[in-house]
């Protein structure tokens, strides 16, 4: 019977560390709030089921020969899928309610002081016993308030690798619970009457506009910050076949077949991250802590730029669309225009929100650039 | 303790160029359309008709219309662009015909299987 | 001669562990969805009308036509999940006939366009 | 007139070897069985062709920089096409059919000996001067009772890489050929009373059920058989994709662009290895003949299981459905149907016989994970 | 200068080879052409309907119908093309009352923009 | 403010190169070319945003760990994407018209003169100073005459990686230009009466003719030319699986969602070989040059190949369609439309004008491995 020894010397009860078995429950966990909450079902499905994958003993998921070892070393650690996913964004996004109202771009900007004010977070948590950041967690833990999945996989990847799945998993689930952090902020931070105000109806925007956006976003990154320009040069990559009209085809599969199969694999990848040793430490309720501090910083940031902006605009202000700022595309501008309906039946905000929204991945992959570029070197 | 306040100098810094530098980095891209793409979009306004234009979501539908209908080989192997007429001329009131007609048709076909399994019964 | 005489002790003990094995787990299996599964069904009961279900064929047009027609980005940058009412509500069938349809209108339309330039000359 | 000659010597005719060329006809007639005969077609054209370009002198398509050979390597003995294709039939099954007769699980569970039987064969040939097969060669042969191709070549990949051509073309040739195995059989082990037996209607099958299936079937594999979770597991990502409701792109993409894209290089890379060296000796002819027994035994267990479920269970079984057990979903499936429409015109089993259809799958994904456990490590 | 002059020669040789070369290849593809294909058109002709054949345009439309229509699991994890006849089978009934709805609709619509138009001036 | 400092030495204008500031002008006139001329937008969007991307100074796009670093390693130096195109090409074309009218084919080997003349062109252009040219080199460039972008890109990384930007540029252009090129060439060889000629309409061709034809193109090039298998193997192979008419998923895959993803990565991974070390010199201008002199040659032997026939055949041929022996397909043949429907308004040359076309692609293919087998060895 020795065939039986080594089948039960083979089997996952034999092996199964404490921490293995707990981190495949948070896994469930993950896949839980994929399809029981759609909680970011696209990323956080394929995610869970990659953490559950990896910590299988015996299976090597993740060690050399591994399927996730392949994975995340091809698509990951290269940095691609995060940048191919980029560019279908890219090619989904349309910015003409940016380019109509080019002001909300501030709001965008504003609303990154949600990184950089987390950085001063994670830093501090170094106080706590247990945690140690240096500054390049810290940036990676920081861009989870750019509310932007691949921006934050790319930098963490290049910068905090081994933290990489907590910073995916707080990323995806904060920004999944904007309509639930974002609100109170909104009422918070505005009078009833702010939240009543009416927007100008959009101007109309010009082919030929929105041709040459994507390049001069490009062309300003160069000049001014060519370490953000994988990123951003992915996105107008995507967004210039989008809008150029000449090559549908390709526009097409950047948004659909491509941006699919490295979804698979990028949530695959990335859960593979999801192992005992990486996640289950006290850096892990950190990150979590400071994700939630991020975005709830952002958005009021974001709002209180409008408040300011409307009051020296010539035209009308709704300062709800300021927390749309923290990108979350579309989700955040939904949620502005859902609390804004709420205090005015007549008060349409989707459009003017999507102006800050869009706003906001570009100040994200800026602000990434920057980190990268002054944190990512030293 | 000397090390932790050293990082919190650093941050300070890091913060204060990064929030510069964003607000300084979109408000270039502010310029760049008041002053550029406004002046692009009056020397050449659109031929076509006005599109509705300021939607952050993309409508994929007419892409994916596209990337099914084209179909001439091409140089690099690949269709081009020869169908755009085409392809535009399947306008939303079109789909909404056939929403509509679909709707109809529904319904005379419900009404019709029950008949038909109430038959076979 | 000996060694294949122990390669056969071998295989016979992989046979039987095996086969053993084999029907330990699938007999598990039928546990899982005798005990657990079938509880499940009775506290969750489908909400929606009952599906034909027990078909071991996948029927993959409504996933192509969801894919097709989901439209909004989202923060991960992928169409999220809003028109799904919308979706199941439009059949294969259907589907299928209006495309058909569709062509049938562009053949005319090409058609007439040809006379309409014709004419125009 | 240098390069007339130089030319000559790169022309195939002054280079062809006389087993090139008998495989090039080996090619062409994988070719003919996949358009003429329409014997699965999707994986034997493209392995077919492969044959053929593996084969040709000086064009080097399998050697360092050739296009085989990086297909091969990337994808193949890597396991990864395999299990990238097994994620997208997990897409494609519906277990509906099998969670309302769970009984057919045993079925599915008793095909299986064809496998183990196989194994005996395989190591009998031994006896055979010129043959020698090792415990892994032997269990590589043996999972082609297993029909299920997927499985088959990741199988091979992992035990016996140099026989993998040989078991592919078995593999894929006899499941078109189940059709033609099966009936003989069926009536052999049959009665025309129990071929005419009616099955009572199917249950009907919760979304909550169909959600929770492919976590179960993971969690058991994880507790029992880890080395059998890179088959299993990536079929049940691609089953709870499907299922889920939550991911309907990816699910998409994985049944359709994802599993094409895959299916095409790997039949390329499969037919890489159908070299003279590999495929043109006495093993080949063993193999060939150990499938056909394979899937016989399969088979004949499969219907023997369900003639005893028969006679012990409430419900009335029809025997013909316990062949669909050998999986080749859903072919078997569809032959018990038609066997059984012949004996009683009123008897409809394609459903009853999806069940344990699917079962085989899993059923040889498990066996296939034993085979991994013992005799891989050793 | 020597070493050119041998390059032109060496590049005079190749151009020779190579064109007698591609033009008794593609000559030989003649004789192919002409002698095989021709006879295996004669002893297998095609047993469905004339297709137009010759163009070197690619449609694909009947392509992608079918990737969007097969549906079964085989084997090898990939649906087959059982079900072939069902595809075709799509009945011209609703085909034509879709077309006929989307003639009527387009009627009404033409009207009405005429309508709309004229109120705009 | 250190960081200031630090965020200064990272911005582009800090580091920019004149070299990589009139690569980007290139790359922004391939853009120009590809959105606003409509030139084969689907190969020159991609590579001229891959050719800004290349020269951005610090973000090292190209340098190991870059983005276009990957692609071009994976997929160019390799030769993977232009055979995988290739293959997407295979399964959009119908040999149809050239099956029907065989005699086609010397058309297509006529305008091939075009590659083998300019090989002269190139080493005279090793009298003008600056410019050296290896026999290598002359044979990339002379393919450009083949006026088939995968080919020319393959034969390309083949034999002088360092001028594939040039080369890819010089080809697509020129492609794109058929319409400008070659109607004056096509009026200056030919007689208005030899225009007007009306030609017999072409027989039908049958199911088995198609599906035999792609096997019987490989297995000739097998026996002469095995080192013009890769690219003719890729394309009968795509061509059979669309003409098989068994594996219809694939065959669409292939001609849609595989083509798509190759070509934006193929086009990325070209644009970034236009670095200025290797396109700001005086070669790239002999390149240009010597593309123009290629397509011209091609043209004018192709018609005057089919005048010669024209006086011999016994039915008639007009001149005209020997101009699409060059490929650039559909392009060629549609031209050659446009100039007899000008001399003949029921002249309607489209379809016999495909066999020419579709035969200079095999042409071409062919050429290539010519120069491969005789060149790319020594
Ligand atoms: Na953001
Ligand atoms: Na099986
Ligand atoms: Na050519």
């Amino acid at each position: 019977m020795l065939s039986l020894n080594q089948l039960w010397q083979s089997t996952g009860i034999a092996n199964l560390e404490p921490g293995q078995f707990i981190m495949m429950l948070v896994g469930c966990g993950l896949l839980y709030l994929a399809i029981g909450k759609k909680f970011e079902p696209l990323l956080l499905l394929p995610m869970g089921f990659g953490a559950i994958l990896t910590n299988i003993p015996i299976a090597g998921f993740s060690e050399t020969g591994g399927l996730l070892h392949y994975i995340y070393g091809a698509g990951i650690s290269t940095g691609i899928f995060p940048l191919v996913i980029f560019m279908g964004v890219g090619a989904m996004t349309d910015f003409g309610a940016l380019i109509a109202n080019p002001k909300t771009l501030f709001l965008g900007a504003a609303a990154q002081f949600g990184i950089f004010a987390t950085l001063f977070g994670a830093i501090a948590l170094n106080l706590v016993p247990g945690i140690e950041f240096t500054l390049k967690d810290a940036s990676a833990i920081a861009i989870i308030g750019g509310a932007d999945g691949p921006t934050a996989i790319y930098l963490a990847s290049k910068l905090a690798p081994e933290l990489l799945g907590a910073i995916a998993v707080a990323a995806y689930s904060y920004m999944a619970l904007v309509p639930i952090i974002q609100p109170p902020i909104m009422r918070l931070l505005t009078t009833d009457k702010e939240r009543q105000i009416e927007m100008a109806q959009l101007r109309s925007v010009t082919k030929i506009e929105k041709i040459i956006f994507p390049t001069g976003v490009l062309l300003l990154t160069i000049l001014f910050l060519p370490a953000a320009t994988p990123l951003v040069g992915m996105f107008c990559l995507g967004n210039l076949m989008r809008e150029s009209g000449v090559v549908d085809r390709l526009s097409s599969t950047a948004q659909n077949e491509l941006i699919n199969i490295t979804t698979i694999f990028l949530g695959l990848g990335v859960g593979s991250k999801l192992s005992a040793h990486a996640f289950l430490n006290i850096k892990t309720l950190g990150i979590l802590a400071l994700g939630a501090v991020a975005f709830s910083i952002g958005t009021a940031s974001g709002i209180l730029m409008a408040r300011l902006m409307n009051r020296f605009s010539q035209t009308s202000i709704n300062p709800l669309i300021g927390a749309a700022g923290v990108s979350a595309v579309p989700m955040a501008a939904r949620v502005a225009n859902k609390v804004g309906l709420k205090a005015n039946p007549h008060n349409f905000l989707l459009m003017h929100a999507m102006g800050p929204n869009v706003a906001g991945v570009l100040g994200s992959a800026v602000a990434a650039g920057i980190l990268l570029a002054l944190v990512g070197e030293s | 303790m000397e090390d932790l306040s050293q990082a919190f100098i650093d941050v300070a810094h890091l913060m204060l160029t990064g929030m510069i530098f964003v607000f300084c980095f979109l408000g270039l891209l502010v310029i760049f359309i008041k002053v550029i793409l406004s002046k692009l979009a009056i020397r050449f306004p659109d031929t076509t008709n006005l599109q509705p234009a300021h939607s952050g979501i993309s409508l994929r539908s007419d892409d994916t219309a596209s990337g099914l209908s084209e179909t001439a080989t091409s140089q690099s192997g690949l269709p081009g662009h020869e169908n755009n007429q085409q392809k535009n001329s399947l306008s939303p009131h079109i789909v909404a015909a056939i929403t509509s007609a679909i709707k109809q048709y529904r319904l005379q076909d419900a009404s019709r299987k029950k008949q038909t399994s109430k038959e076979e019964e």
